[in-house]
């Protein structure tokens, strides 16, 4: 007969669940506010999301209090799993949020925040990413990856145009086939090691000396393919471009990073200590996958003519980029990784909010579509200040000192020169150089041609409210003022990530 | 005496400084005479400076400040008066104020008179800079500072395409010479650490010969395109597009003897290197001969004097070449008379003619222009070197001077051309001033010059006529710091042979001259003949020229730029950008929004990894087995 | 002996009943035979003794799922022929046969390390449901927690997506449009 | 505030663009003249206060930046940097002063603020990353200024401009990178610092790999053949006072970087590469000079001029020896100050005509006389005539080489005879000859505005050619520090022989070391 | 053969995500498709519970566990997305969702 199971209180470390808490009490919050008094304004649920985001953000800040002291903590049952890592990756995650939730405040109505739901999914899907990132326990990381991928196929959906359907049911398709893909992955690692704990995995495989290579390869191949699909490398990335075409802008920015750096987490916790047991193939593959993914992306996105695409397509690039890091796999690498997502963060949503405010809603004859290059035509007689931001964020994209992304940009590849990378360091160098091209495209368009005869003069800023300014404010002036933070933020991230053993 | 030099050297700058305020406004009497008058002040100073140098006072050298400084190299702008100098500053001043009294005249009705003087003084500077320099580098200065004034004389009538391209042609040929210039100055200086006269020529006595022989060459190569010599000839006889003073001045007097200078102040070194001295003085003996052969079939005026000029230097660089410095410069200041005399009358000349220049058109003309007749023949008859006009001392003493070196080639050469010379001299003067009056034909009414324009030319008829007089005093002072050789033909038979001899040779070439020119007709006869043709054609060296170096450069050039630069070198680049770009075009269909298409993206991606997992851990299982198979196969 | 016979009888019966839901062009019998699949399945997991596991297939496959995608079906109206349009077959045909290959291939070389200790072991005497309980609410709380948001979020997002609010577009309507929209619901 | 005029200097433009902003248009001239004045003063104010008889840095300023990375906002200057900043401000100015441009004349002059920020920044940096960042962002004014008031062509010339210069300064930051992580492996530490850097001694192979990765940011932006083809698009299609600052100190960064980085930094690799850059910079010399006198634009003809003067300079660099990089150092101003000028003097006939082709002109010298004295001095400058400033930096560099190498300095000094050919050839196309084009027949001289312009430059060219003196002076004590620097440091036994050891500089350099720190 | 052995779940297991795996390339009707993917997960379940069976561990069985009810929530989000879209276009083909390319 089974014993009972004496469990005591203080053994759970229950505070390990508080962030990850707060989104849903907020989500279920909401739900339940709405079903007392329906009908309340957009503006309430998004102060409640950002009211719960700033506790979570302030929870997640109290766990990094106690990571800096007493390292890494595992909690309620040693599933959940808090190191630096994943307090580093919540910190981008809430944060983000935290940017991205105001973006809701358009002067114009779109569809999806006249519901109280899309609040609440938006907060589950947090609480999601939460769970992904802070756990080293398959199981979780499926559920986690599961709920918020669920939440975020129907944010998407929810903007409630054709193309947000078809970018919704494609990305759910594929996300059906990635998830088989983990959980064959996982049947994988739990069929060689009798665990779905990464410790447990790769303290076993070690244990074995990797006798079965061919075992391991074959998961390791089906979680490439279900992260390389979140992470969208080549080939796995074709989702990428549709559905950040069919999503709002802001939700296309908020999906480039968000989703990615969970992805990003979980990846580097399953393939770092692979590569450091000297899985030469993973290497290789994964050397393969980086270069590609960085510049195939910058190729495509050099054909594009609609701006959000061209963004699309960077943000493949870039997440290709990042993935050195986990090749690389040292600690200042790993340091780079984040350093550059939090960076990217700032800038990416940045530019796709730029999108957002001059979202408009019928299309004037002169633009193929939503953010056709041509919109921007002479912006910068129009809107001047707009425009400045705009090639402000272009510029960051594309690396151009002092602006944010370059200092992420310079660590990375800093990263792999101590790494001893050097052609992989020639590579990321010059793709971001190819990549100058299309940033630079938009700058020709906004500063150098003539604006479209006829083109609504205050196209622009169609869609801009005080909230929305104020997050583009934000992120340019992180972005300008990046050089200041970088130095904390360096010291604060290798810290963390050092004593997370990685 | 510092004063003097500073005011000998500067006042031409003054002048040309106040000429060129009026640059851009209509002419104005004031802005010739000024300069003239500072001219006339150098020329004083300079004549102070002679008189000192003459009494046996030291040279005077003077320091004004630092030019460059950095590592070991040191410039300054020094100034040295010696005998050698104060030759060349007397020349120089003579002629150039006369040129200076003369051209307002002559440039009396040139809406550019303002701007000429200007030019005229800025070349004075220019030219006292080059002989008054105690340093390479300072008389690199005067000496692109006197191509640039010969450029912008040349060119002076802008408006003619001929004289801009001549102006053009003697500016670049005298710059490949000055590479060879700065070259050998570049050498100078590494081998003997510095540039100045008299320290470095003092080094270059301890140096290998080789060294110094290359010195040699290239700082003679520097001579040959300021002196015209062969191959860098050409530019000279074009050059005389510009307006005669100029001429007279530049491309007769003063620049050319330019090379003659340096070669003249550079005794020291090609003491050294005789045997470069020896092929500087077989250069010069062709050319003497070389030019005078040109000058004899030739239709234009200013042209045949052109061509008399580089025969004359030519006999300075063999009296150089042969290390009898004075002698050369002795030449040179006697050439530089009777030279810039004969080429203000044919200013004259074509004054009266309106810019007529073929003599085959004028005839007659001693009725009407009497003062510039009795100069020019005089001029000629000194060029001619007959005795007792300064071309014979001169002449004649480096004819002595091939003698007594035993370089009979080169003495016959230089007597032939003698010959030469007096033909062809008076075949001009026969054509311009004697014969039919051929030019009422054309219309033309011709009419001396002012008489003021004669008055300044008649101390150059004066100094044409009494220079031999001075080479005595002239040999005693310059010797002080040139080698001081006397040629003297031991046995007075032989010399009164010589110098009979070459005088009767001579004055037989001026009476062919008389006869066959008297009545000058045209020849078609003798048109006909080859040597003729070749004759008139100059060789036909600047066709060569114009046809296998001007041509392939231009081609070459828009080859370069057309086919090179555009459609390879910027096409490269382009074409990675383009290839990169034709790339993304093609693959983007792989994104075809088909979401079929994706997923077996995904499946592709998938599988590819697979095989190549599949592929690695077969290998790594049989690992070993397939280092046996390797080494059996003996990779 | 039995547990081979079951297992390759079970084995050629679900293969046969997958091969026919992805291959038939008739939606219904996919649907069929994607029930019956499951039930197959749910017979491994009986014979290797997961019952819990086996309940929960045949009740939440075979009962929830299958009667959403029969709902759906007769939503869709995919009950006549699926027409669908093949492109290149070869390449499908070919990827997944090379993906069996690739993977069986390995999967046939057996495990060298066989030295894997249990981490949550079966204990002797107690019933498959209550072993399954015990773990699930201790060391699998957590998921198990996410679990039940994941099928609220799930629930949420069905409601909200097949809503009839979704009918009307306030993204792609106007300012003045959405106005007119309101009135008129107040007015009616 | 002499403490920290370097941080002065860099950031007053800048705020001044920013308040610039609020400036109505039509006082934006009046603004940006006088912003550029105060700074062309303080830049004066730098060298009066400079010791001219030190040789190592000066007005050294020192913020942490990226401590934890190395990366420090370090300045100063010494006489190698000192006049490019007096420079970029002077031309700051010049340019403002001179601007004909009527369309969005405020957006220009906010940008050419912003770019003098950068200009004054990448000579001032001493820290390598701080230098990458003027030194990238520079290129973002000048493709504005490029793209927007730039030719038929202008977003092509301006794109290129950019991408090319863009790729190779990412190779040469790997470049960076790689010697940050050498300094870490040698020292423990990460720096950024280029004194510190001057004290990493390389094996030679490595040495020999950075040269290659700076050499490829440096050569393009140089240009150096056969990079160069973004340059002639960059002068044809920018508008007068773009091509100007390109011409007169953008295209010095790369010569600059060259002396500030490369040749201390990699001694052995310098002597290495000393003989193919030679010929490198040979067949900058004279195929660029053939190709400007195949030119039918003249503003062409000045662009490809200024490849075979680069050519030059890059010689007197390579000659590794203080003559010949102090020549190239002032040939830098000399042909900052003469083809600046240049292209303010074709600017001057664009505007009057609006086209740039040679045939369109002829005989222009009758017609605006004071216009065609002044191209003819500028031009006598830029073939190098004694007594301008072109010349003594033409004749130093060359006579800087010639240690080296005698054939090739001949084959260089060919720049004196092809570039006298272009130069006349045009001026003869443009300046001789009758008027045959009516529409030339009226053409009004230089004006106030443009003379206000021209004629300090006119006056700087020959002044300094007469005396240059109080320039050079100053770059020879850097120079011979940085010579014999290299000397101590090179490890090969060629590069002992070929590097002069000059041995009074000993004290002075390690002084200057120390006093870095 | 007879002796049924780890090896043999695992191969079925294999050989019924391949026919998944098909099954997902082929179908276009999105719904057949979604067929598809149930058998990718349902084939993983197996190689779990068989996993599990032979190791005596119960990890397998839980994985199985959540992997069901993964599969049931993305049954109730992919109908929901289903019907919204064929309420728009009434079609659930997916070759006729392609406006968005490139």
């Amino acid at each position: 007969m089974l014993e009972p199971v004496n469990v005591s209180l203080e053994s759970l470390n229950l505070m390990t669940l508080s962030p990850m808490l707060i989104p849903i009490i907020g989500a279920l919050m909401i739900i339940v506010v709405d079903l007392f008094k329906s009908g309340l304004d957009k503006t309430l649920y998004v102060m409640l999301s950002l009211l719960f985001l700033v506790m979570d953000f302030g929870a997640i800040l109290e766990s990094a209090g106690a990571f800096a002291q007493n390292g890494t903590i595992m909690g309620i049952f040693d599933v959940m799993l808090i190191d630096g890592l994943a307090i580093l990756s919540q910190l981008i995650i809430v944060g983000a949020s935290m940017l991205f939730i105001p973006l809701a405040l358009t002067s114009k109505r779109f569809h999806e925040f006249s519901y109280p739901e899309f609040f609440a999914l938006f907060l589950f899907m947090i609480s999601g990413f939460q769970f992904m990132v802070a756990t080293d326990n398959l199981i979780l990381v499926f559920v986690g990856l599961e709920t918020s991928s669920l939440a975020l196929y129907t944010l998407i959906a929810m903007h409630n145009r054709d193309k947000s359907f078809e970018a919704a049911v494609k990305y759910f398709t594929m996300g059906a086939l990635a998830a088989g893909f983990y959980s064959f992955g996982a049947m994988v690692f739990y069929a060689l090691t009798g665990s779905v704990e990464i410790n447990q995995i790769a303290s076993v495989l070690a244990a074995n000396k990797y006798a079965d290579i061919g075992y391991v390869l074959i998961g390791v191949t089906f979680m490439l393919a279900s992260f390389g699909f979140k992470l969208s490398l080549v080939p796995f990335h074709t989702w990428a471009p549709d559905i950040y075409e069919g999503a709002s802008a802001s939700m296309a920015g908020f999906m480039s990073i968000v989703p990615k750096i969970a992805a990003f987490i979980v990846a580097m916790r399953i393939f770092e200590f692979l590569i450091h047991s000297g899985v030469v193939w993973l290497e290789v593959i994964l050397y393969i996958f980086v270069v590609v993914t960085m510049t195939a992306a910058n190729i495509w996105a050099l054909v594009q003519t609609d701006v959000k695409r061209m963004l699309a397509y960077s943000s493949i690039s870039h997440a290709g980029f990042v993935m050195a890091a986990i090749l690389i796999g040292t600690t200042q690498s790993n340091s780079a990784l984040f350093l550059y997502w939090a960076l990217f963060t700032f800038t990416n949503l940045g530019s796709f909010s730029m999108l957002w405010i001059s979202r408009q809603k019928h299309i004037p004859a002169h633009q193929s579509s939503d953010h056709s290059y041509n919109k921007f035509a002479g912006m910068v007689r129009t809107a001047p200040v707009a425009a400045s931001i705009m090639a402000l964020f272009m510029l960051s994209l594309a690396g151009i000192p002092p602006f944010a992304l370059f200092w992420g940009k310079l660590y990375m590849i800093a990263s792999a020169v101590s790494g001893g990378y050097t052609v992989l360091a020639l590579i990321m160098a010059l793709n971001s150089a190819i990549a100058g091209y299309y940033y630079l495209k938009l700058i020709v368009y906004m500063f150098m041609l003539d604006p479209v005869k006829g083109a609504d003069e205050h196209v622009f800023t169609n869609n801009a409210s005080l909230s929305l300014r104020t997050i583009i404010g934000l992120a340019a002036v992180g972005t300008i003022f990046a050089f200041i933070a970088v130095n904390p933020l360096l010291e604060f991230i290798t810290a963390f990530v050092y004593n997370s053993g990685y | 005496m510092e004063l003097y030099l500073y005011l000998a050297l500067f006042s031409p700058l003054a002048g040309s400084l106040f000429a060129a305020l009026f640059g851009a406004s209509p002419k104005t009497i004031v802005a010739g005479v000024v300069p003239s008058v500072l001219l006339f002040v150098s020329f004083v100073s300079s004549t102070i400076l002679l008189l000192h140098i003459l009494s046996g006072g030291d040279a005077v050298h003077v320091e004004m400040m630092t030019w460059m400084a950095t590592g070991n190299l040191y410039i300054p702008f020094g100034f040295v008066v010696d005998q050698v100098s104060v030759t060349m500053m007397m020349v120089v001043t003579i002629v150039s104020t006369i040129v200076h009294v003369y051209s307002i005249g002559y440039m009396d009705h040139d809406k550019g008179f303002n701007r000429f003087f200007s030019y005229l003084s800025a070349f004075v500077f220019s030219m006292m800079v080059l002989v008054m320099s105690d340093n390479f580098a300072g008389l690199f200065i005067g000496w692109e500072g006197v191509g640039l004034c010969s450029w912008l004389l040349i060119g002076f009538w802008y408006e003619k395409e001929s004289a801009t391209w001549a102006a053009n042609e003697a500016f670049i040929m005298n710059r490949i010479a000055d590479l060879g210039m700065l070259i050998g100055i570049f050498l100078v200086y590494w081998n003997t650490g510095t540039l100045q006269y008299d320290k470095a020529f003092a080094e270059m006595q301890h140096l290998d010969t080789a060294i110094l022989a290359w010195m040699g060459i290239f700082l003679f190569i520097g001579a040959m395109g300021k002196s015209a010599q062969f191959p860098l000839h050409t530019w000279l006889a074009d050059a005389m597009e510009g307006p005669t003073p100029v001429s007279a001045l530049i491309h007769a007097a003063t620049m050319v003897t330019a090379g003659v200078y340096l070669v003249v102040r550079a005794n020291p070194l090609y003491d050294l290197i005789p045997h470069v001295g020896l092929f500087i003085a077989s250069l010069g003996a062709f050319v003497a001969l070389f030019a005078a052969s040109m000058a004899l079939v030739n239709r234009d005026m200013k042209r045949i004097i052109a061509y008399s000029t580089l025969s004359q230097l030519g006999y300075m660089f063999v009296a150089a070449g042969l290390g009898a410095y004075w002698v050369a410069l002795f030449h040179l200041m006697a050439h530089a008379f009777f030279k810039a005399l004969l080429f203000l009358g044919a200013g004259n000349v074509m004054h009266a003619m309106h810019n007529e220049l073929d003599p085959f058109k004028m005839g007659g003309l001693r009725k009407v222009m009497k003062g510039t007749f009795i100069m020019m023949t005089l001029a000629s008859v000194a060029l001619a070197g007959i005795y007792p006009l300064a071309g014979f001392w001169s002449k004649d003493l480096i004819l002595e001077v091939a003698m007594i070196e035993h370089h009979y080639i080169i003495y016959s050469v230089l007597l032939f051309t003698a010959g030469l010379t007096a033909f062809y001299s008076f075949r001009l003067v026969a054509l311009v001033f004697h014969g039919e009056e051929r030019y009422k034909l054309f219309g033309v009414h011709p009419h001396e010059a002012y008489k003021f324009m004669l008055i300044a030319m008649s101390p150059l008829l004066i100094l044409a006529i009494i220079a031999g007089a001075f080479k005595m005093t002239y040999f005693e002072m310059v010797t002080q710091v040139l080698p001081a050789t006397e040629y003297h033909i031991h046995s007075a038979l032989t010399y009164w042979i010589m110098t009979i001899g070459t005088q009767l040779f001579v004055i037989l070439a001026i009476a062919y001259a008389y006869k066959k020119y008297q009545v000058a007709k045209e020849d078609p006869a003798m048109e006909k003949r080859l040597c003729y043709k070749i004759l008139i054609n100059q060789y036909y060296i600047p066709y060569f020229y114009e046809e296998y170096l001007v041509k392939p450069y231009r081609e070459l050039s828009t080859i370069f730029w057309k086919q090179v630069d555009m459609k390879i070198v910027d096409a490269t680049v382009d074409g990675i950008a383009k290839t990169i770009y034709a790339t993304g075009e093609k693959t983007r269909e792989m994104q075809s929004g088909n979401l079929s298409t994706m997923l077996k993206w995904m499946v592709a991606g998938t599988v590819g990894l697979l095989s190549l997992a599949v592929v690695f851990g077969l290998a790594a299982r049989y690992s070993d087995e397939i280092k046996v198979f390797l080494s059996g196969l003996g990779v | 002996m039995f547990e081979a016979i079951a297992f390759y009888l079970f084995a050629f019966l679900t293969i046969a009943m997958f091969y026919i839901t992805v291959t038939t062009s008739q939606a219904l019998y996919a649907i069929t035979a994607l029930a019956a699949g499951m039930i197959f399945i749910s017979a491994f997991f009986f014979i290797l003794g997961a019952d819990f596991l086996g309940a929960i297939q045949i009740v939440v496959y075979s009962g929830a799922v299958m009667a959403l995608y029969a709902f759906g079906m007769m939503f869709f109206d995919t009950t006549r022929d699926v027409k669908e349009k093949q492109g290149n077959k070869a390449i499908i045909l070919g990827l997944s046969i090379l993906a069996a290959i690739l993977i069986v291939v390995i999967f046939a070389v057996p495990m060298v390390s066989n030295n894997i200790t249990a981490l949550y072991p079966m204990v002797a005497g107690a019933g498959n449901t209550q072993e399954i309980g015990m773990v699930l609410f201790t060391k699998y709380l957590v998921p198990f927690e996410v679990a039940a948001v994941m099928l609220l979020v799930a629930m949420i997002s069905g409601i909200v997506l097949a809503g009839k609010k979704m009918d009307l577009s306030l993204t792609l309507m106007s300012d003045e449009e959405i106005e007119a929209e309101k009135n008129e619901k107040v007015r009616s | 505030m002499l403490d920290n005029i370097l941080s002065i200097l860099i950031f007053f433009p800048a705020l001044a663009a920013m308040f610039g902003f609020v400036i109505h248009k039509d006082s934006a001239r009046a603004y940006g003249i006088s912003v550029a004045f105060i700074e062309l003063a303080l830049s004066l104010l730098l060298w009066f206060s400079f010791d001219s008889n030190a040789s190592g840095m000066q007005f050294m300023e020192q913020l942490p930046l990226v401590p934890a990375f190395g990366i420090n906002y370090i300045l100063g200057v010494d006489g190698i940097s000192l006049f490019i900043i007096i420079l970029a401000s002077f031309f700051t100015l010049i340019g403002i002063a001179s601007l004909t441009e009527t369309k969005n004349v405020k957006n220009m002059i906010i940008t050419l603020l912003f770019l003098q920020m950068t200009m004054v920044g990448v000579f001032a940096a001493l820290d390598a990353i701080v230098f990458y960042v003027f030194w990238e962002l520079s290129l973002v004014p000048m493709l504005y200024i490029i793209g927007a008031w730039g030719g038929p062509l202008r977003i092509y010339a301006s794109i290129k401009f950019f991408l090319y210069t863009f790729t190779g300064s990412l190779v040469m930051l790997v470049g960076m990178l790689f010697m940050a992580y050498f300094y870490y492996q040698a020292t423990g530490v990460w720096s950024f610092a280029i004194l510190d850097w001057y004290r990493l001694i390389l094996p030679e192979t490595f040495q020999l790999w950075l040269f290659g990765a700076f050499f490829v940011g440096f050569a393009i932006k140089v240009p150096m053949f056969p990079f160069h083809t973004w340059l002639p698009y960059a002068h044809g299609q920018a508008p007068t006072i773009g091509s100007v600052i390109l011409a007169a100190i953008l295209l010095k960064m790369g010569t600059y970087a060259f002396i500030r980085f490369s040749l201390p930094m990699f001694p052995d690799a310098s002597v290495f590469f000393m003989f193919p850059i030679a010929i490198i910079a040979i067949i900058m010399i004279i195929y660029t000079a053939m190709v400007a006198y195949a030119q039918e634009d003249i503003k062409q003809v000045v662009a490809y001029s200024s490849v075979s003067h680069m050519g030059v300079i890059i010689l007197g660099t390579f000659a590794l020896n203080v003559e010949g990089i102090t020549g190239s150092i002032f040939l830098m101003i000399a042909h900052g100050v003469v083809s600046g000028a240049l292209f303010l003097l074709v600017g001057v006939i664009y505007d009057r005509r609006h086209t740039k082709m040679m045939s369109e002109f002829g005989g222009l010298a009758s017609v605006m006389p004071r216009y065609a004295t002044i191209f003819g001095l500028m031009l006598m400058a830029s073939v190098g005539m004694p007594l301008t400033i072109n010349f003594v930096g033409e004749f130093l560099s060359l006579l800087g080489f010639y240690k080296q190498s005698h054939i090739l300095t001949l084959l260089a000094g060919a720049a004196i005879i092809v570039g006298a050919i272009y130069m006349l050839a045009a001026y003869k196309k443009m300046f001789f000859g009758k008027v045959t084009n009516e529409k030339n027949r009226n053409l009004p001289d230089v004006n106030k505005r443009e003379l206000l312009a021209l004629i300090p430059l006119s006056i700087i060219t020959i002044w300094l050619g007469v005396y240059p003196k109080p320039i050079l002076e100053p770059i020879n004590n850097s120079v011979e520090s940085i010579v014999q620097l290299m000397h101590d440091k090179s490890i090969t036994e060629e590069a002992k022989s070929r590097i002069p050891n000059l041995i009074e500089g000993i004290e002075i350099t390690k002084t200057s070391t120390q006093g870095a720190h | 053969m007879i002796e049924i052995g780890l090896t043999h779940y695992l191969v079925l297991s294999t050989i019924l995500f391949a026919i998944g795996l098909f099954g997902v390339m082929r179908r276009k009707n999105l719904l057949l498709l979604f067929f598809a993917t149930e058998i990718l997960l349902n084939s993983v379940n197996i190689a779990f519970a068989a996993i599990s069976h032979y190791y005596g561990d119960l990890t397998g069985q839980l994985f199985a566990f959540f992997v069901i009810a993964i599969a049931a929530s993305e049954v109730a989000v992919g109908l929901g997305l289903l019907i919204v879209w064929h309420k728009r276009h009434g079609n659930i083909n997916l070759d006729k969702m392609s406006t968005m390319r490139g």
